[in-house]
């Protein structure tokens, strides 16, 4: 059967895609030139953002055939998340321009992250369980290569981890889908398949069944609790621009491909989505106990990550209307504040040595000898915690306790306020280090595109924490 | 009880003990022998569903050329050859193994066993054709997306094998 | 002059002009204490004048009754806080003795302390609590007689401690504030449980309102309550203990608290609330008790003093018992004035005696027994001050004492007579403790008289020397004949008689002097007052049986302490009595160690106990973070950052996912 | 007079970003400049909100429409007197760090902390939206924590760390919790207006639920016992200047709280918890007392007397009456001057002594420093309740309240805690002159053979700060009627909607 | 005709047999063979719904194909990353964690050719 195509609406997810092969093109023709294939990629993921406007302003559609429903589909929410992927994948690209690398592995890089980027940013649209498992696969597995890319003990283990994990995930996930559509009856993730099939006692369970087979193969993406193991390592590992793209574009594909299985799940009864809001507690505690006692960087991002998995998850265990754009509106305000966090770690990692970087203490003092990069880091911390002057941060976990509430599910609403004190006293104890005495430590002058990237996010904290409307716009 | 029912019964019982083996045989090689018998019992299962083309793309793609990159994996990774208790893990975390994987199994076969019960049920075969027209049609999309995968894994497997440690210093 | 015209009445003026005093005197601090004392007197005179400008309106027709303050609370529909004042005739009469005592003690203080660093603090204070006591006289709303109250234990917290280098006062003005102020808990109990049923604060419309349901629980209770408060701001028992140690304050202080102020507003609180107390017998049952065993205990502590002070500070326990049993007496209908009347006639004479025996403290040093024994003789100037104050406390004839403190009796036996629980008790009380009274205050008279030091080393002398007579023999008596010269003239010339002895001791100015005097003359002829139409006293149908033998048992207790003080070596018939008796109850029977024992000691031992449980609540908040490092340890030995590790909780998370979801359902 | 309202509001918080932005700079901003700076800024705002006070101007303004999020700014009766307590002890306190040396950290982070607590403070207080009171909460936190944490008592290593971390730590679990009550009330009455939600009808259960759960984050902040554990090492560790903004202005964003949120939009709700409500409070009282009858740190038990006073402010709100709010609002009001008054006075002589141990023997402050003494023995009177300063009318009224709870509580139950409230006034009496014997009148050094530690008396801008809060005790103490009257109608529009 | 619950409970078979090899085996390439296991159990079963129900779009199919091919990819970069994990510590071994290396016989020749010395 003939489906109608659209390639202008497409275009999100063509332009990273085809970007990607034609970096690979660019190289065998013009070989080593590093900073050229970031810049290439750099200008396509802007191209995307572009592509990505009228999706924004009204929802659109395609791949329709005769009598089914539209397999391409994007609205306000999906498009914020595809902005947002694109802008934290740029950001990362920012990020990577500066590091130094083996020339014949840049194209290889590039067009990883760029097919990352187009999977994560297809998932959202994607309404058929076919496009949505290879989107899914596609935002994951360039990013298991990326990790091992820094070509370390510690980058190849951590890829190892991530690799055996998302495999397995690939797995949970692949026989959730199975399932959905033998429960269903459909491949696709439109229409009342999933409400007609609740009606029948076998079919529900297998639909639940389903779903959270499904939740639980995203979950790894996400790093929630039970499902985060391969995050610290990971993490660790990898280099910091990727750890940002670990950290942002991969949550946001996650969040996306979640959203798509909860929308056409909406029948599923709220007490079946408490399991979510179990994950999400258990990462929250999970994520900032751990953080509570780490001294690595990197690690301690990573468990941070988790923490605000937990966050993002926890207004999708209500089957409330606002809990999806809710859930939206938390990512996009943690993966601002997490490039930023990002962002200063690189450029630290980039003037002084990662080895200056890795350690929570190599940050004492910063706010006086770089005061930009200090202040940009400081409030970035306070928007992960969700306290003013991090009024962002604040607004964003007001958003996303309320639908917790409005379901009444006040043990939830509860048990994340505690954490949220949790949190707090995991982002003070970096906060702290940033008032220290510095030590005497030679400082070089940072990268003058770090430079920017940083300035750029103190910018944007400090813009959205005064009208944090800017970013949560699509709430309504 | 059918005839198919007999037919699968015999292809499933088969795949199902190969697949025992290759999870639990300490010979690093027969597993991977292992899971091609398996593989390939299951495309005897498709065959019986009705499933020609899946069942000769199993025999290709996994068993021509999944379980040769295993297999050349393990040669690349100097595997060896004879028996080796080194491949599994702690008794305790296999018991524990067993219990979780029996368990889950459990729980999706009992909902797909609830799903799918009932009298027996005509097998619905479709033909090449159709699958084909299908698929360049309604599932263009991801056939197209499923070629950027495909490139991207190879590439970079491709790197990944080239992977060189780069002077400490540089690590910035 | 029209007084009815004036933006401020005076019975705001009365309030209004001490408090302004003190305010003035914190404001304008100054080193010189003569300007200190300038701003003091002035106030104490414009208070004085204020009293007098409310007597001269009360003389010349019918009392502006009703006076605002500060204006009603607006605390919405539940209560009404009018906070407003009332003048009536008592109020005018007790606020001119209360401005007159406050004068006096300005004016004596200026002498007796001034070369004290503090004296500003203290002309201050006493300006301020003078303002309490007028505010506590005129207030006729709970709220505001509270607002006294609470000021003058404050303000006697401060004077008590004045000397607050020696931890004698410390202590001393810690357990005064603290023993009122515990008794003051119930008070304020018993005033909310009141005006929250009457829904107003004024203090008639309380009357009036409970008037209506007297013999209601409630109504018993709250009376009850006051009384307590009443207890312990008039030392009554069983908060007696604190008034004796209060005596650490400067002798003015002492003066203005036991006189006209602190002490004597009980009497003022409970005779506002006498047409309650008046209907309930049980109250009245209550107060008669407490009042009746204060009275007897202090007037028996009294006579064992060591300390004449002490022995001072116990009568006004005594006395004070005595006004409340007069309102513990009071018959349906009957106007507490008798009360007040003995409060007049108290403020006076214990206000003179406190003063003179602190002139007498500065001549000798010190108020114990052995110091002052024959101060009076020695300064003679002092005699009839002392004479008229103890003859009005011992209730002699014709004296103010006498007039207010017999009728009392007359009235309680009275009451006795109908059977009335509480008027028997009080009859009791008052049988005994009228010679009792007389007795301590012969002693105290008969202490001071005694004869000087140098006649009393005279008398020693021939002690001595007649011992020798009757153990030398005569000869030696002849041989030792005085030794004369050729012309038969004695060889030592006889000394001569010594000269009339000058009094150029110090006393205070002569203004405070006759201020003194007028203190003693109104305890002496003060009880004409009973002829004035402002008090209700049925002075004209005496029953004489009971005068004559009142006055019998005054003789012979007189008596009986003239007797048991002779050949003593101070003039102190307590001398009489064993050491023990008299060192216990100059400790005031060791109540303190009893307060102590009871309340202190279980209080802190409990404290300690609460600390240190808010401690291990604090430290237990603090193990948080340890208990968290714990989990993080434990936890981190869990993630051995293998893959398989992860994968195992992979495995687990999808079991238990599924599990749970199917389980939901 | 909309701009006065954002002078008063917003003033504060972009001087704190200038602060901040000069306490950063690589040259050394001089220390004069900063005070000007600051103390301009704070008087200003006090000035914008004696106007706001005065006139009443209101703003609505959209912020974040996805949450229904509004710039809704204005004052009544009840939150006026606040935000001007607010603004006048942060123009003390901006004093107060002039006479002590800043250590730890810059004069221009200390003055820009400041600055920030009070723009907090001023929101609270003007929010008119539920969901920007609860944001506005959140703003004084960091700030505080610095002030504690870094300007804090550097005696012990780690202690003035810890003690801050405490103290937000508590608070934001207090105020995430009071978050979801916040988000419960304002959908189920169906406005985030404060003023409109007093009206909403909410079903009864629902309200209790909904209390309970606001109460549960409110009493962290009160602080009601036993959640008060993180308030005497805040105030122990936190340098003179924290310690009177901490008292005066962050506990007072607590009780108003109640009253905003609990007290009138939840009227039954609260009924139904009062009971408890009450015991927590009497036992906070007692408890409090009776801990600084034995407690050794001078601050720790001006601290612990904070517990006490709130407990008694507590208490009158569970009453529910009219009467009680009115008690409680002044009382609230009372205890903010007077913890400011002994906080600074207790906080110089901890200067002078290097050290609050109470236990060490020292000759009495009225000798040596007759200011200082004069103005501690104000602030203990006041703290004991004497009549005609601030903190009589409160205590009074309170256990008049509680004799006479408002409808739908038990009666006999208030009156027994209104006799412990009482006994709890005492307790207040026997501390509170404990620490005058010791401090005030001081105690026998022994024999003169050491010498006498002299310490010097009040100076300049401290005897400025203390006189002017000793001048508000008295002021408060003797004239209520005006605060009373201020209040009286938001009093009644809050309880009488809701009958 | 065939009755549809004989591939569901081979299905769960295999789902078990794979989720078993994963957590059972030290040697990453041996996971990769559970996980492949657990693939072809979801490849069986969308064939059977496919072959059972009503599908119109051969979704059954076609999706056990890009499940294969999937897989494939995955093996593929999978074999990437043993391969630089082998040539990084001299072992695939799984349990054992980051950074740390199995105790290995000095005479062994395969001696890591990559660095240890690792900036992280």
């Amino acid at each position: 059967m003939k489906v109608s195509v659209n390639w202008l609406t497409l275009l999100p997810v063509l332009v990273p895609a085809l970007a990607a092969i034609l970096v690979l093109l660019v190289d065998a023709v013009l070989p080593r030139r590093t900073a050229l294939h970031w810049w290439f990629a750099a200008a396509a993921l802007v191209g995307g953002m572009v592509a990505t406007v009228p999706a924004a302003r009204a929802p659109v559609r395609t791949l329709c055939g005769s009598g089914q429903p539209c397999l391409y589909a994007a609205d306000r929410v999906t498009a914020a998340l595809q902005l947002a992927a694109f802008a934290c994948s740029l950001v990362a690209v920012l990020l990577a321009v500066p590091v130094r690398r083996a020339s014949r592995l840049t194209a290889v890089e590039a067009s990883a992250v760029l097919s990352a980027t187009a999977g994560a940013v297809g998932v959202g649209a994607a309404r058929d369980l076919g496009a949505w498992l290879v989107l899914l696969e596609l935002a994951t597995l360039p990013l298991v290569a990326l990790v091992a890319f820094r070509a370390r003990r510690t980058a190849v283990d951590g890829a190892l981890s991530m690799l055996t994990t998302a495999l397995t995930s690939f797995g949970v996930t692949a026989v959730g889908a199975a399932l959905w559509f033998s429960a269903t009856g459909s491949a696709t993730f439109l229409g009342d398949a999933a409400a007609q099939a609740m009606l029948d006692d076998d079919k529900r369970r297998g639909v639940v069944l389903a779903v959270l087979l499904l939740v639980a193969g995203v979950a790894f993406k996400l790093s929630l609790a039970p499902f985060h193991a391969w995050t610290p390592e990971a993490f660790d590992g990898a280099s910091t621009p990727i750890g940002a793209l670990l950290a942002t574009t991969s949550k946001i594909a996650a969040v996306a491909a979640l959203v798509v299985v909860l929308r056409s799940a909406s029948a599923i009864s709220s007490s079946t989505l408490y399991v979510l809001g179990a994950l999400a507690l258990a990462s929250m505690t999970l994520g900032n106990l751990m953080a509570l006692r780490e001294q690595r960087t990197l690690r301690f991002l990573a468990w941070s990550t988790i923490a605000q998995a937990g966050w993002v998850v926890l207004p999708l265990s209500t089957v409330d209307r606002p809990g999806l754009p809710a859930s939206v509106a938390y990512l996009v305000v943690y993966a601002v504040a997490t490039l930023v966090v990002f962002a200063v770690v690189t450029l630290v990692a980039h003037a002084d040595g990662r080895d200056a970087a890795t350690d929570l203490s190599a940050y004492r003092g910063i706010l006086r000898t770089r005061p930009v990069a200090g202040l940009a880091l400081a409030l970035a911390l306070l928007v992960l915690a969700g306290l003013p002057p991090g009024v962002v941060g604040l607004v964003a976990k007001v958003a996303a306790i309320v639908p917790v509430v409005h379901q009444h599910a006040w043990w939830l609403a509860i048990g994340a306020a505690l954490n949220a004190m949790l949190g707090v006293a995991v982002y003070l104890r970096w906060l702290w280090l940033l008032w220290q005495p510095a030590g005497a430590a030679q400082r070089d002058p940072a990268h003058p595109v770090h430079r920017v990237v940083v300035a750029l996010g103190l910018l944007a904290l400090v813009v959205t924490s005064v009208l944090p409307g800017t970013v949560l716009a699509f709430l309504r | 009880m059918t005839a198919y029912d007999l037919c699968f019964a015999i292809v499933g019982l088969l795949s199902a003990a190969s697949g025992l083996l290759a999870v639990t045989t300490k010979h690093l090689t027969h597993a991977a022998l292992w899971l091609v018998v398996c593989l390939g019992s299951l495309a005897g299962c498709y065959l019986v569903l009705g499933a020609e083309l899946v069942a000769l793309v199993q025999v290709l793609v996994y068993v021509g050329a999944v379980v040769v990159l295993v297999l050349f994996a393990m040669m690349v990774t100097r595997a060896p050859i004879g028996r080796s208790t080194e491949h599994d893990t702690s008794l305790t975390q296999r018991a524990a193994a067993v219990v979780v994987a029996a368990s889950t199994a459990v729980l999706v076969g009992a909902v797909l066993v609830s799903l799918f019960s009932g009298p027996a049920r005509r097998i619905d075969v479709a033909g090449t054709h159709a699958l084909a027209t299908e698929l360049f049609g309604t599932w263009v999309w991801p056939f197209e997306l499923l070629s950027l995968l495909l490139l991207i894994a190879v590439v970079t497997a491709l790197a990944l094998t080239r992977l060189r440690s780069e002077a400490p210093e540089d690590d910035r | 002059m029209n007084l009815q015209a004036w933006p401020v009445q005076p019975g705001q003026l009365v309030v209004l002009v001490p408090a302004a005093t003190a305010v003035l005197m914190v404001l304008l601090a100054r080193r010189s204490n003569a300007v200190n004392f300038a701003i003091a007197i002035l106030g104490a005179l414009l208070g004085l004048g204020a009293a007098g400008l409310l007597a001269a309106q009360a003389a010349r027709g019918p009392l502006p009754a009703d006076l605002p303050t500060i204006g009603a609370l607006p605390v919405g529909p539940g209560i009404a806080i009018p906070l407003r004042l009332h003048i009536d005739h008592i109020a005018v009469l007790v606020t001119g003795a209360v401005a007159i005592v406050s004068l006096t003690v300005q004016a004596f203080a200026r002498w007796y302390l001034f070369h004290d660093p503090r004296y500003r603090q203290f002309a201050a204070t006493v300006a301020l609590f003078t303002a309490a006591m007028q505010l506590v006289v005129v207030s006729d709303d709970v709220l505001l007689t509270l607002v006294g109250w609470e000021l003058m234990g404050w303000c006697s917290y401060l004077l008590i401690g004045h000397d607050s280098e020696r931890e004698k006062a410390r202590r001393a003005a810690y357990k005064a504030f603290l023993v009122t102020r515990f008794a003051d808990a119930p008070f304020v109990v018993g005033i909310a449980a009141l005006a929250v049923v009457a829904q107003t604060t004024s203090i008639r419309a309380i009357v009036q309102h409970w008037s209506a349901l007297s013999g209601s629980l409630t109504l018993t209770a709250a009376l009850i309550c006051i009384i307590c408060g009443v207890a312990g701001k008039s030392a009554q028992v069983p908060f007696q203990d604190w008034l004796p140690d209060a005596m650490e304050g400067p002798t003015p202080a002492s003066a203005l608290i036991h006189a006209a102020t602190m002490v004597a507003a009980g009497t003022i609180v409970l005779a506002r609330f006498a047409p309650l107390l008046a209907g309930n017998g049980t109250a009245r049952l209550v107060l008669a008790i407490s009042a009746g065993l204060s009275t007897v205990f202090a007037a028996a502590l009294a006579f064992c003093q060591h300390d004449l002070k002490r022995l001072l500070a116990w009568s006004t326990v005594s006395q004070v018992g005595l006004m409340l049993l007069a309102i513990a007496a009071l018959r349906p209908g009957v106007t507490p004035d008798l009360a007040v009347l003995h409060l007049l006639s108290h403020a006076a004479f214990k206000a003179l005696l406190f003063l003179v025996v602190g002139w007498l403290a500065v001549l000798t040093g010190s108020t114990v027994v052995e110091r002052l024994s024959g101060a009076v003789t020695d300064h003679p100037r002092t005699r009839r001050l002392v004479a008229a104050g103890l003859l009005a406390l011992a209730g002699v004839p014709p004296t103010m004492g006498f007039v207010s403190k017999d009728l009392i009796v007359d009235e309680a036996l009275r009451s006795a007579a109908d059977r009335d629980a509480a008027s028997v008790v009080a009859a009791l009380a008052l049988i005994i403790v009228v010679p009792l009274t007389a007795a301590y205050a012969m002693r105290a008279w008969l202490v001071l008289t005694h004869r000087t030091v140098s006649e009393r080393y005279q008398e020693l002398d021939v002690i001595d020397d007649s011992r020798s007579v009757r153990e030398v023999g005569l000869a030696e008596m002849l041989r030792e004949a005085e030794p004369v010269d050729a012309h038969g003239h004695a060889l030592e010339p006889a000394p001569a008689p010594d000269p009339e002895p000058v009094d150029d001791s110090p006393r205070p100015p002569i203004p405070t002097r006759g201020l003194l005097w007028v203190l003693a003359l109104v305890a002496v002829f003060g009880g004409v007052l009973i002829l004035s139409p402002w008090l209700t006293v049925d002075y004209l149908h005496p029953n004489w049986w009971i005068v004559a033998s009142a006055l019998m048992a005054m003789a012979a207790a007189a008596i009986l302490v003239r007797a048991m003080a002779l050949r003593t070596v101070y003039g102190d018939a307590a001398a009489r009595l064993p050491r023990y008796v008299r060192s216990v109850a100059s400790r005031g029977l060791d109540l303190d160690r009893v307060y102590v024992a009871l309340v202190a000691t279980p209080v802190l031992a409990l404290a300690r106990v609460v600390a240190r449980l808010d401690g291990a609540g604090e430290r237990g908040v603090a193990a948080l973070p340890g208990a968290a490092e714990r989990f993080g340890r434990w936890s981190e030995t869990k993630h051995r950052r293998t893959p398989t590790t992860g994968l195992v909780a992979v495995a687990l998370g999808v079991l238990v996912i599924g599990l749970l979801g199917v389980t939901l359902w | 007079m909309v701009a006065a309202l954002w002078v008063a509001g917003v003033l504060p918080l972009l001087t704190a970003a200038v602060l901040l932005a000069l306490s950063r700079l690589p040259r050394r901003v001089p220390e004069t400049a900063v005070f000007v700076i600051s103390l301009a800024s704070a008087a200003i705002s006090l000035v914008a909100a004696v106007l706001v006070v005065w006139r009443r101007p209101s703003v609505d303004l959209p912020w974040v429409p996805g949450l229904g999020l509004r710039w809704q700014l204005g004052v009544d009766g009840i939150s006026g007197p606040l935000l001007v307590l607010a603004a006048a002890v942060t123009v003390l306190a901006v004093l107060q760090v002039r006479t002590e040396p800043t250590k730890g950290g810059s004069p221009a982070l200390h003055q820009a902390c400041l600055a920030a607590v009070q723009g907090g403070a001023a929101l609270t207080f003007l929010a008119r939206d539920a969901v920007l009171f609860f944001v506005a909460f959140e703003i004084v936190l960091i700030p505080m924590w610095v002030l504690i944490a870094v300007f804090g008592d550097r005696s012990e290593p780690g202690r003035a760390k810890a003690a801050a971390t405490t103290f937000v730590l508590y608070t934001v679990a207090g105020s995430t919790i009071m978050l979801t009550g916040i988000v419960g009330l304002v959908y189920a009455g169906g406005t985030a207006d404060l003023a409109r939600l007093s009206g909403s009808g909410i079903p009864a259960g629902q309200q209790t639920l909904l209390a309970a759960v606001l109460l549960l984050g409110l009493a962290v902040k009160v602080p009601l016992w036993p959640l008060h554990s993180w308030l005497p090492a805040a105030h122990t560790t936190a340098p003179t200047s924290g310690s009177m903004v901490l008292a005066a202005v962050l506990l007072k964003m607590g009780t108003y709280g109640v009253v905003r949120l609990v007290v009138g939009p939840l009227h039954e709700g609260f009924a139904r918890l009062a009971p408890i409500v009450g015991t927590l409070a009497v036992i906070g009282i007692l408890w409090a007392g009776l801990i600084c009858l034995v407690e050794r740190s001078l601050k720790r038990v001006i601290a612990y007397s904070s517990v006490a006073h709130m407990g008694v402010v507590m208490l009158a709100l569970a009453s529910g009456s009219a009467l009680g709010l009115q008690a409680a609002l002044y009382g609230n009001l009372a205890h903010g001057v007077i913890s400011a008054l002994l906080f600074a006075v207790v906080g110089g002589l901890k200067h002078r002594w290097h050290g609050d141990d109470l236990q060490l023997a020292r000759p009495g402050a009225r000798d040596l420093s007759p200011r200082l003494g004069l103005a501690l023995v104000l602030g203990l009177a006041a703290s004991l309740g004497v009549p005609a300063l601030a903190g009589f009318w409160a205590e009074f009224l309170t256990v008049v309240a509680a004799w006479s709870p408002a409808d739908g509580r038990s009666v006999g139950y208030f009156r027994v805690l209104a006799a412990l409230a009482a006994l709890g006034a005492v307790l207040g009496a026997a501390y509170a002159l404990r620490v005058a014997r010791l401090v005030w009148a001081g105690s026998d050094t022994g024999d003169a053979r050491e010498p006498v530690a002299k310490w010097p008396d009040l100076h300049a801008a401290e005897w400025v700060v203390v006189s002017t809060l000793a001048l508000a005790v008295v002021v408060l103490g003797v004239w209520p009627n005006g605060l009373m009257q201020l209040a009286a109608p938001v009093v009644r529009d809050l309880l009488g909607v809701a009958r | 005709m065939i009755h549809a619950w004989l591939p569901a409970v081979l299905v769960a078979v295999l789902f078990g047999l794979g989720l078993y090899g994963v957590l059972a085996r030290r040697n990453a390439v041996l996971v990769l063979i559970g996980v492949e296991l657990m693939i072809a159990a979801a490849g069986l079963l969308l064939v059977t719904s496919g072959a059972v129900h009503p599908d119109p779009r051969r979704a059954g199919l076609t999706l056990t194909l890009f499940l294969i091919t999937i897989a494939a990819a995955e093996i593929a970069v999978a074999l990437g990353v043993v391969i630089a994990v082998f040539r990084a510590r001299g072992d695939v071994d799984m349990s054992l964690a980051t950074g740390e290396t199995r105790v290995v016989d000095a005479t062994d020749p395969n001696i890591p050719v990559m660095s240890q010395r690792d900036g992280a």
